[in-house]
């Protein structure tokens, strides 16, 4: 499946991107995040959750949707 | 009602303070009101190892955070007795000093606006996708953390 | 600092929105401020058998009053870590829709200023002696009793 | 001792004046009170605290000072 991933904070200062198009081919989230943390290995020390859907999802879900995002902590208001 | 799209709550830079009053003044035609509740969040110039803050730049994933601010407007009603509640956040560059979150709750009675702005303020804080860059006066910066 | 003088916390008749937008406005070159909270009184037209409120006329007992809200200033200070605090209550004749109370509270921190809020404004309907009339539009009125 | 006595809201209806002064040579609030519902019968039945050098007083209390607030419920807000 072509997912179309989504950085946001200090987690885009790592990819030095906003968003790009990532060819998966596994199931889980947990399978995703160990093929990004090869291509960007800072992303692995840094605190975020998953979205998908718009909600955020546990790194053992199955990715079922085409945009997935990455978010650090928030820090609204 | 129930299937209110999400509104846009964003708006760029910050918030005036005359947007705030004409939004008050929205409300004196709503005579069933009692009791206005209004939370600010205001940029604080901190100061972090002898640097000043001089503005935080917000960014967020905007579709999921409208999303979220729109459950949180649901559950707000559902849980309060609220005659009409209106939030507005920034993005982009809100300098020291401005306004970067306006909520604005109403209701017949004072009893429930109280609990109701704080439960939204606390959601907000805690569900939207909402990242601040604080930016000292020498430009460099760092990732604000809700505390 | 301690032995400041009671201010007078009355105005004549409502308390206008661009009034409240101002005093907002003021507080943006504070940039220890993080968060402010601020509670709005409003006069209800409640319909009490048949007939509308029209109006609240206030008159107080002022002298008392103006030590009693400096009672509780001096009090909120020292429970609270705000910033600043301002206290506006009106006298004389508030129509339906407008503002007679206005309570501004201003902290570092959020979680101060909604503990602050309340308890001045439970403190305010407690212990000022501030009467309402509620003038119907026929001309006839009650008292207002707090709940 | 001469009084200055303040009505307040509809205690203020009923006596038909804010303020008015009263000779008084005894001592507690509550003989003060027994002259004042002599010669306003309807005060008797209201709900009103009695204020003294802008403190409220209970009843049993001396007068010391020469100006007496009646006031009834607060209706502040």
């Amino acid at each position: 499946m072509l997912l179309n991933i989504k950085y946001f904070g200090m987690l885009a200062e790592i990819t030095n991107c906003n968003e790009e198009t990532h060819e998966f081919s596994k199931t889980s989230v947990n399978e995703l995040l160990a093929e990004l943390f090869r291509k960007y290995p800072e992303l692995e020390a840094k605190d975020f959750k998953v979205a998908q859907n718009h909600e955020i999802v546990s790194n053992d879900s199955n990715i079922t949707a085409p945009e997935i995002a990455l978010l650090p902590p928030f820090s609204g208001g | 009602m129930k299937e209110r799209k999400p509104k846009n709550v964003f708006k760029e830079g910050a918030i005036s303070s005359e947007f705030i009053g004409n939004s008050i003044a929205k409300h004196q035609s709503k005579t069933s009101i009692g009791a206005h509740n209004i939370f600010l969040g205001q940029v604080r110039a901190d100061v972090i190892e002898d640097k000043t803050v001089a503005a935080i730049e917000y960014t967020a994933y905007e579709d999921m955070a409208n999303e979220k601010f729109h459950e949180i407007r649901e559950a707000t009603f559902e849980k309060f007795n609220l005659t009409c509640m209106h939030i507005y956040h920034s993005l982009g560059t809100v300098k020291a000093g401005e306004i970067c979150l306006f909520v604005f709750v109403s209701s017949p009675r004072r009893k429930e606006v109280f609990k109701a702005l704080e439960y939204v303020v606390e959601e907000i804080k805690a569900k939207v996708p909402v990242f601040g860059k604080e930016v000292f006066e020498d430009s460099s910066h760092q990732w604000k953390v809700n505390s």
